[in-house]
């Protein structure tokens, strides 16, 4: 019962650290840099962290933003979100110096081995671009050298971020709007459907978007026989892994019951497609 | 700082709350459990439970809904694989215990009353979140009775029932537990609410309702709190919306013995610590040094109408 | 827009709740009362009352705690001073009466029964902050039937109950003031609530307890007005928390045919016409013309996990 | 039962506005200027707003604030304040542009006129002293030539505001403080008493500040047998007067028993002191 035998390192960090910049990318979406050396040291691609203004009980739950891109030697991460709902609204109006509360950082991220695949397929959904850039980023430092091609679906050519900075990384990038005002205008699945038609070698795909979208990509998946990992967002409290709100199903079997309740925040956010029963 | 439920001492009064902590292995992640004064470990039963189907939490003004539905992996797997963890930190376990009948709150009693590493039992009576079984429990006071001296006679260990708000008359359970052989009462559970979405015009969560927690409901726990600490004699141990010092600080004038940090933790998973420093501090620059000084001390009285 | 409480046509289901609108002098300083679908007037007795001592109202998370003590005038002269000048407006007029005994409300109900511009009663069963009387009447379901029973004798104006949330099961209420006779019922009334200052360490409010109000209430007022709408087919007026129409709406779709704005009115006065402009447009969106056309609309229903 | 019979001219008005200006004006002591013409047209000395950020519920109530200063020119009138709660610390970090909900005017104003006096003796303590300003402006607007007279008393000398503007009006100005750090070290029923104790022709006390020190000159009012109106600041949730929240016992008669419940918003904040039961 001695503490000293519990005291290892700490794995997860949270504090109120400042907002060091603050950028209006495009329409409503908003960047944010957040100075926290242990995230911008230790989040791995994929995870995320909760945000919350302030002891404000309106809102009262911290919001979950993945971590969006990482300068460590500035001990700097950053945040990409689109100003819709009250706490985003509430965010977007803050700028260098005003103070975010930070947990992080979180989740599981994406497996982006050298075993998982030859060719890395990430597919974008609206602001679920966000997760994806740190991912590329990771991937070049490492100078792992595989492909990396980004299928990037969005509302119109006002809502399209980051374009410059992956290819700045050699990321092959394919947009489409859903009014073509940018690309073409069909949905991220016509693109990358028309991708797996040309039998790529052994890709393995990173999705992360809207629920349908998300639905529609694990099928192509299934169908082409292709990895596929999803990066979900559902509603969280703790973020963490200890109020098991944010429940998803997983598989077990092949039964209409052989399923158990995981925790997106823990087990996920990014999930093997076919181990999630929708 | 420190503060005895029955002969179990807690270092500190500040324990955290039973589903909002899991069992201790996220939030050690992040800081020394040793520091807590204890922790309620999520809802366990007989039997592996797999909740209830999402969505299972909602915001709403100050608070959350959740319906989570006792999701748990048994009382076997919880002493085999959460428990040895729990027991490296220096604090107090309290086992949350959960059944759809009598036998079943003993049997987990007699199981658990084996486990040195558990100081204590609450008796969850009152979760709003699962169909079948012990509503009964929370809503009648014999029955409350009745369960609480079955696991009393079931186990040595510490035994505290949790009272459930969502009655007319909590004191009448809080006496009935005492009647039982309860060692303290634990309270408040969450109240039964819900939420609806316009635009699909589906009910926010999958089950319909659930249970309200989180600082909007605090003022409704403190009354609680008060009435029962004037009721009964063993201690209460107050919970609901705690999020803040002076939260506590509120809880303990108003007769609770310790209290139980639980949806603030979401919030901000420091908040039981922080608590804890602002308890010490209060009752230094008061010139206390134990809680127990300031429990039940609130006083009514004129309250000056022009501030 | 129009809706219907036994024989009184509301034109919109937006009215004001009984305490948090006076009797409509104040806010008729700011706009015109036509507006309103109705008026529940202040809680109006036999005789004047003197209400708590101060300090009667405190703020707590996302709410508010009052122990007004039912303040008033008594009924002459709110027929002499009050309902003229609420008669000048378009809209209906309840009032919220309140009385020790069951004699009392019923020779109030015999008082208004003579005038024309009272549309109807709403029998305040629910006052959690007077000391003496009718408490009985909120917890015991047979009290409340007879009460209601009494009124409908004495008056051939619509009869409301308006129910307290402090009960273990409000159904029992609802159905006990169906079977009394009534035309609808409101709920919820105010939660029993306390706040201690810390400084003082004494009670926040002179009185001790008060009654909670506000958004933190709303879980709890719209599973109850759920729960109720299920159980009678008369009438419900939703009340508690409703600040914004996609709350009047929630309230709707659970089952309510109108709906009152209480605690909302103090934050931002003009909210029950702001409420009535987004209850229309909603309707207009969906393709539709009544209120009724969504009361109790919601639907149980898988609700996707992955948002 | 016709609409229009009741169709008056509102005299109450809310509605989202912005600031203007904010000045820091000391220490923790801030000023907005609103601009809200028919407040800045319509308010009384002594009146006050009810003042709200947003539709938040953190914190849910409106906070009332004195009328400071009005512009009618510009339709924009002021509050002072002190920001030491939530709500308070709240709005000292708004500027111009942003906006606020206003209710107002509300309350009973200052009796000022001649009937009431020969002599406006202003006594505020901290920041009691936001309500006056109002009033000696209004004075000497009206041509009104009666001396007017500041008493006022103030924790330090960074926590003395507008004196200039005071002057300016030429108000005779007499400062203590708790620290002697400007003025006399004193209470401010020292400079008060030593006043009242010149004989003054016919005077009139009109006092703002903490509650120990408006009994305090109170009771010097009754034993000098001057009229005194105190300035109240209870707790308010609707402001208007249909809560009956902000109740004061008003004497009704001599026993201990002879008292009713007024509503400070309503029968105050402006009050004779003689008619409060403490
Ligand atoms: C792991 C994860 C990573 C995410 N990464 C990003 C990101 O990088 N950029 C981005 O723009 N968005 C991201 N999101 C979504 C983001 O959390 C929501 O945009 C945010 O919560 C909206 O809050 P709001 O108050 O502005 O909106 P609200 O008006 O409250 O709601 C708008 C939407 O946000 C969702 N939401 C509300 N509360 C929560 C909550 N407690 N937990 C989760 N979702 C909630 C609601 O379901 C609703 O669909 C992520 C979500 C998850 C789970
Ligand atoms: C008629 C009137 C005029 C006022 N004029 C001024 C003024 O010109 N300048 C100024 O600085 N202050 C004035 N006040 C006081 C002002 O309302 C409080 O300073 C403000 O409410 C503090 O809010 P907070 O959230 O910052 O502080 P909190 O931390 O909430 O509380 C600090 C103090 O404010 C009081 N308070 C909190 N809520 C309310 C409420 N709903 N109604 C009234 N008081 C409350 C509390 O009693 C407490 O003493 C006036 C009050 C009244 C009644
Ligand atoms: C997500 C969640 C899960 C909970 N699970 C349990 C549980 O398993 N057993 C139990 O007795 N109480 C459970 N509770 C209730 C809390 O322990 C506590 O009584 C309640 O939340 C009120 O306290 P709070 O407002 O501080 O959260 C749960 C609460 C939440 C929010
Ligand atoms: C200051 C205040 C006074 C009230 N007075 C009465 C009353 O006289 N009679 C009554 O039936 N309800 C009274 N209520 C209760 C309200 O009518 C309403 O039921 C309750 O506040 C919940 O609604 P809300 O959350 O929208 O305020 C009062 C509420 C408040 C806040
Ligand atoms: S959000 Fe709490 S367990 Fe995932
Ligand atoms: S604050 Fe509501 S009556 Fe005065």
């Amino acid at each position: 019962m001695s503490s000293n035998t519990a005291r290892q390192a700490f794995t997860r960090f949270t504090r109120r650290v400042p907002i060091t910049r603050t950028e209006h990318l495009a329409g409503d979406i908003y960047r944010h840099h957040i100075h926290f050396p242990e995230i911008a040291e230790g989040a791995q691609p994929g995870q995320f962290v909760e945000v919350k203004v302030s002891n404000d009980f309106d809102p009262l739950l911290p919001r979950p933003f993945s971590v969006n891109q990482v300068d460590r030697e500035n001990g700097v991460f950053t945040i990409l979100y689109e100003a819709l709902g009250q706490f985003t609204k509430e965010i977007a109006g803050m700028s260098a110096g005003e103070e975010l509360q930070i947990l992080g950082p979180l989740g599981r991220p994406y497996p982006l081995g050298s075993d998982e695949c030859d060719e890395i397929v990430l597919v974008a959904g609206g602001l679920g671009i966000a997760s994806f850039y740190h991912a590329a980023w990771t991937l070049r430092e490492a100078g792992d050298e595989r492909p990396v091609r980004l299928f990037y679906g969005a509302r119109n050519r006002h809502s399209v971020v980051q374009l410059e900075d992956y290819e700045a990384l050699g990321v092959s990038v394919e947009v489409v709007t859903d009014d073509g005002s940018l690309g073409e205008k069909a949905l991220v699945t016509t693109p990358l459907t028309r991708y797996l038609q040309t039998q790529p070698r052994r890709p393995a795909l990173y999705v992360c978007g809207p629920t349908p979208m998300m639905k529609a990509v694990s099928e192509i998946a299934q169908i082409e026989r292709v990895k596929c990992y999803l990066s979900l967002e559902t509603y969280m409290a703790c973020g963490i892994g200890t109020c098991v709100g944010c429940a998803i199903k997983l598989r077990t079997g092949d039964g209409a019951d052989d399923f158990v309740y995981g925790r997106a925040c823990v087990e996920g956010p990014v999930i093997e497609a076919e181990r999630l029963v929708w | 700082m420190a503060v005895e439920i029955g002969p179990v001492r807690l270092k500190n009064p500040v324990t955290v709350a039973s589903g909002t902590f899991g069992f201790g292995r996220e939030y050690a992640q992040l800081f020394d459990l040793s520091q807590l004064g204890g922790i309620f470990v999520k809802g366990t039963s007989l039997e592996p439970r797999r909740g209830n189907p999402p969505q299972r939490i909602y915001e709403t003004a100050a608070g959350m809904l959740n319906s989570i539905g006792l999701q748990n992996d048994g009382v076997e797997a919880f002493i085999a694989e959460k428990l040895p963890f729990l027991n490296q930190f220096d604090t107090q376990i309290f086992v949350n215990i959960v059944g759809n009948r009598i036998e079943e709150y003993a049997e987990l009693a007699r199981i658990l009353d084996d486990q040195p590493g558990v100081a204590g039992l609450e008796i969850n009576i009152s979760c709003p979140n699962v169909e079948h079984g012990h509503a009964e429990f929370a809503s009648d006071p014999t029955a409350t009775c009745n369960v609480v001296s079955a696991v009393r006679r079931a186990t040595g260990k510490v035994v505290i029932p949790k009272l459930s708000p969502n009655v007319t008359d909590i004191t009448a359970f809080a006496r009935a537990s005492e009647d039982g052989g309860a060692d303290a009462v634990s309270l408040i559970n969450t109240l039964v609410g819900t939420a609806i979405d316009v635009k699909t015009r589906r009910f926010r969560l999958a089950n319909v309702t659930g249970g309200l927690s989180g600082p909007c409901i605090k003022p409704i726990a403190l009354r609680m709190v008060y009435q029962c600490a004037q009721t009964v004699s063993i201690p209460v141990i107050g919970i609901g919306g705690i999020s803040t010092w002076t939260d506590a600080v509120e809880f303990l004038l108003a007769g609770a013995t310790a209290i139980q940090v639980g949806t603030a933790s979401f919030a901000n998973p420091l908040a039981a610590l922080e608590i804890i420093d602002g308890v010490e501090a209060y009752l230094q620059d008061n010139g206390l040094n134990s809680p127990s000084q300031i429990t039940g001390k609130v006083e009514r009285g004129p309250v000056d109408p022009v501030l």
